[in-house]
């Protein structure tokens, strides 16, 4: 009986939602003047960024990925808090049987040129596709399979939040210092290179290698406290 | 030809976001299983981002990156905004995915079971 | 026309492993079908010419959410409409 | 003025992030600077209310890029007021909770606080800002505090409870986001006051459609009737002073972004009667449910939300009586709702499923508490010399202006039916024997002066009520007429513009 309530309820849900989204039309412009105009075409006039969506993360709307990364942070501290035990009796890690000689041999080649390709993403955020989130959770999934590969192989807690907390501070200060010359809060106050070069667009790389950190070490510290979980 | 074909494209993307949306609500309302219901919340997650992504495709838009050969390419560059958002909701998504893992193994530690039907010893 | 038979080719096998992950009474193969998703989901939306967001999802929705679901089975029940602990998973290896 | 209102919400991420640190030097800091942090938020959004009722709204450009391009804050009257009350509830909340964290150990406690922070600062992000994704931000921010700090206890129902949350919680997400995709591809624009201004353009049938998504995402956080499943049992499964703050902030945020979604964005004609029809409802279904609890923590949670109910029937009426008598009813309802829950969690303070007849004959035991309980029971009735009548007469006389005689019928009928369950409670306390087996627990010096704080304001609201009516006309005029916060947020976008 109850399934059929819901099989009816996500009918008419469906019928609204297709009809709304077939009106609505696909791939033309539907609207005249947008804000993404203004946005492309800010992003090589004032910021000198070849990657638009970098440049609206992290300048136009910066202040969702200060909200956003403070999601993060409140999703790892949650987990630790809900995950809590006793310190003395921290489970051994729950994987269920030693990692077989090909993973261990094959990840420790793996691990460096996945960490390198970790930070390339995430260096590079303003000129090819990637960022801080992607590039954070590149190199989060190396150390992963670390963990995975080496009972023994462990990350210190304690470097972790230090990384974790120093990112997330040089980010808000870096915002706070916007302020300086009459700015705003995150604003852009470093001169911005050419197009196209590593050190453009003023301060928008620093963030996106800040946010890159604080993403790997916080990511790492969650799979870390779910991995030793055995009770 | 072409724009015939390309309403094709139109219907089956957004046919399948609204699907994915409608699979992963039932799953997360008639599983009885906790970790179903966690991968029902997932599905959902899954076909709103394509919406939300499919709503800024631009008909023969290129990606909004302005690499080397492309400077002036942005009359024909695809809508920047959606995918903006779509990135930071993939990421809150998983955050919450994260946390409702971590509830279901906290309650597996004391029910011993995952059974939704069991754990209700909360009444309205 | 081949980039049409391709979309359509890779929205059915996205919605076929929806329906498998639903359906699926064994959580470790339902978890999989989730990462299949993800991984048709980034194929699209580097069709959608989305370049970033395919990375985020490709970064995300496959690998770190498919590792904390199969963490989190690891450490409750493999089987859907099972009670009793999980040592069913080596059981089920040997 | 000390700062602008972005420090509002940078302060308590940057001490956020400091305190994992800083709780390895000394573990006392990790107690006193969410503290300090929120004593400066409540100093700073007080003088920069005082400063908006003189001269006008804030408008806070964000990154250099003004409105309708980046993001912005907006401290009007009426935002400043609702975060006034936040950051104060938020402050009460920690000086109760400040030694009641003692006898868990480092690790929880540290965590319990930076989830109380982070509730504060983005209950007031939801308030300030003025982009509807943003808000979404926000929203989650909250969101995720609230599931950990209800599963904080580790008993048997905590985590339930908190899955339960988040299970509607995502579900709000999915529908937020549906709602903003939706406005987006219709509007080009994710800038409130921008949307308010073309949404003339849009197709009607998308707006109501967007509306209903929108509705539905913010209604289970602001509690409407078919959505607040999963109130009750996170109000009564998470610790004491986490209920005071979930009724006071968490909700309050969920009601604003309802209104100003109604009032401002869309132009729907029927929205304001479905919000009339929606808080009857709400409000008839929980107090009727309130009667019927045993628990106390459940009792108050269902009164909270029937509070909730009666808020929204406030704004529903519409005129501009019926929004300066909800916002009355909200900083009532902000201030004596906490003081129950603060008071309640120490009268039943050992027992593990806080029954109310567990708390008969406690009047000689605790005698302070006691006193400020039946205080705060006779104000949210609405007995005349407390601060719970004013809000009650304004709403009777702006649904008298309006001649709607079935709503003031409905509104006092609900109000015997509290008298009943508050004043059952209150005579329990009097007037029974205590039993043997009830240990009173004697509460500290802060969590008394804490509740102490709270009585006192509900005093002088009672008996010199225009201490507080200017500000509120002042913020219900400011919601009222949104040309004005559209021309507010625009015009700054035009001159900042290089």
């Amino acid at each position: 009986m109850k399934k059929f309530i819901v099989i009816l309820m996500l009918a008419v849900l469906g019928y609204y939602l297709g009809t709304t989204f077939y009106s609505l039309g696909f791939g033309d412009a539907r609207f005249e003047h947008g804000v993404k105009d203004y946005y492309l075409e800010n992003t090589v006039s004032q910021l000198n960024v070849a990657n638009t969506i970098t440049s609206i993360i992290v300048s136009f709307r910066g202040f969702d990925t200060l909200g956003e990364v403070t999601v993060l942070f409140l999703a790892a501290t949650a987990l630790g808090g809900i995950l809590y035990k006793k310190r003395h009796h921290i489970g051994d890690r729950s994987v269920l049987f030693p990692a077989s000689s090909i993973v261990r041999s094959g990840s420790k080649l793996l691990f460096p040129a996945v960490i390198l390709l970790g930070v390339y993403v995430f260096i590079h955020g303003h000129l090819s596709p990637g960022g801080g989130f992607q590039g954070g959770t590149i190199v989060a999934t190396g150390f992963l399979l670390m963990l995975l590969a080496y009972q023994d192989f462990t990350v210190s807690h304690h470097i972790l939040s230090f990384v974790e907390s120093f990112a997330g501070i040089f980010f808000v200060a870096i915002g706070l210092l916007g302020f300086i010359n009459g700015g705003t809060f995150l604003q852009n106050f470093m001169p911005v290179g050419t197009l196209n070069d590593l050190f453009s667009g003023g301060v928008i790389p620093i963030i996106y290698i800040l946010v890159g950190f604080k993403v790997a070490a916080e990511l790492t510290g969650l799979i870390y406290t779910v991995l030793n979980e055995k009770d | 030809m072409k724009h015939e074909l390309f309403e094709i494209l139109q219907f089956g993307i957004y046919s399948a976001s609204i699907l994915l949306i409608l699979i992963g609500l039932y799953a997360a309302l008639t599983k009885r299983s906790l970790i179903k219901i966690v991968i029902g919340l997932s599905i959902i997650d899954a076909g709103i981002h394509l919406l939300l992504v499919a709503i800024g495709y631009i008909n023969m838009g290129t990606a909004p990156i302005f690499s080397p050969g492309y400077e002036d390419a942005a009359a024909t560059m695809v809508d920047p905004v959606p995918q903006a958002l779509v990135l930071t909701a993939i990421v809150i998504g998983f955050a919450v995915t994260a946390v409702a893992l971590s509830l279901v193994i906290r309650l597996y530690r004391h029910h011993h079971t995952l059974e939704i039907d069991e754990i209700k010893n909360l009444k309205w | 026309m081949i980039y049409l038979i391709l979309v359509f080719f890779l929205l059915l096998l996205m919605l076929g492993a929806a329906v498998y992950a639903i359906v699926q009474k064994d959580l470790l193969y339902a978890v999989i079908a989730t990462g299949v998703i993800s991984l048709v989901l980034t194929a699209l939306f580097y069709m959608l010419q989305a370049p970033d967001v395919a990375l985020t999802e490709a970064a995300i929705g496959v690998a770190l959410t498919t590792i904390i679901f199969i963490i989190t089975i690891r450490n409750t029940v493999r089987h859907e409409d099972d009670y009793n602990k999980k040592d069913d998973l080596k059981s089920a290896i040997e | 003025m000390v700062g602008t209102p972005v420090l509002l919400i940078a302060i308590p991420l940057l001490a956020a992030f400091l305190i994992p640190l800083l709780g390895m030097l000394w573990k006392e800091l990790v107690r006193i600077i969410p503290g300090i942090v929120l004593a400066y938020m409540m100093i700073l959004s007080a003088s920069l209310l005082y400063y908006v009722l003189e001269n006008g709204p804030i408008i806070e450009v964000l990154g250099g890029w003004s409105p309708p391009m980046g993001i912005n804050l907006v401290f009007s009257p009426l935002t400043g007021f609702l975060t006034t009350i936040m950051t104060f509830l938020g402050f009460i909340v920690w000086l109760y909770s400040y030694r009641f964290k003692r006898n868990v150990d480092f690790e929880p406690a540290k965590k319990y606080f930076i989830f109380l922070m982070m509730l504060v600062a983005g209950a007031v992000g939801i308030v300030l800002t003025g982009d509807i994704f943003n808000q979404f931000v926000f929203i989650e921010i909250v969101g995720i505090s609230a599931y950990a700090l209800t599963a904080f206890y580790t008993g048997r129902n905590s985590a339930e409870a908190s899955f339960k949350y988040l299970l509607m919680g995502s579900l709000s997400a999915s529908a937020l986001l549906i709602a903003i995709a939706i406005v987006y591809s219709q509007l080009g624009t994710l800038n409130m006051a921008e949307i308010a201004s073309k949404v003339h353009l849009m197709d009607p049938t998308f707006k109501v459609i967007a509306m209903i998504f929108f509705i539905v995402g913010i209604g289970i956080e602001a509690e409407m009737f078919p959505l607040n499943g999963w109130a009750p049992d996170a109000y009564t499964e998470a610790p004491g002073p986490i209920g005071a703050a979930f009724a006071g902030i968490l909700v309050k945020a969920g009601i604003y972004a309802m209104v100003r979604m109604i009032f401002t964005l869309f132009d729907v004609p029927g929205a304001v009667d479905f919000l009339l029809a929606i808080g009857l409802v709400t409000l008839i279904i929980a107090e009727t449910a309130a009667v019927k609890q045993d628990r106390l923590k459940r009792m108050l949670a269902y009164s909270s939300i029937g509070q909730m109910g009666l808020v929204m029937v406030a704004f529903g009426i519409g005129t501009l009586e019926g929004v300066y008598a909800a916002l009355f009813l909200m900083l009532n309802h902000a201030i004596i709702k906490p003081l129950l829950f603060l008071s309640g969690s120490y009268l039943v303070f050992n027992s593990k499923d806080k029954y109310i007849n567990e708390v008969n004959g406690l009047g000689k035991y605790l005698p302070i508490t006691s006193v400020l309980f039946s205080l705060g029971a006779f104000a949210i009735v609405g007995l005349p010399p407390f601060a719970g009548f004013w809000s009650k007469l304004s709403i009777l006389m702006a649904a008298a202006n309006e001649g709607m005689l079935l709503i003031i019928a409905l509104i006092l009928m609900v109000s015997v039916v509290e008298i009943v369950y508050y004043f059952r409670v209150v005579n329990r306390i009097y007037f029974f024997e205590k039993s043997k087996d009830v240990i009173p627990h004697r509460p500290r010096f802060n969590a008394l002066l804490s509740m102490i704080v709270l009585g006192v304001i509900i005093l002088v609201i009672g008996f010199y009520p225009d201490s507080v009516t200017g500000i509120i006309h002042k913020a219900s005029e400011d919601l009222m007429n949104t040309e004005q916060y559209i021309n507010n947020v625009l015009s700054v976008g035009k001159s900042l513009t290089k």
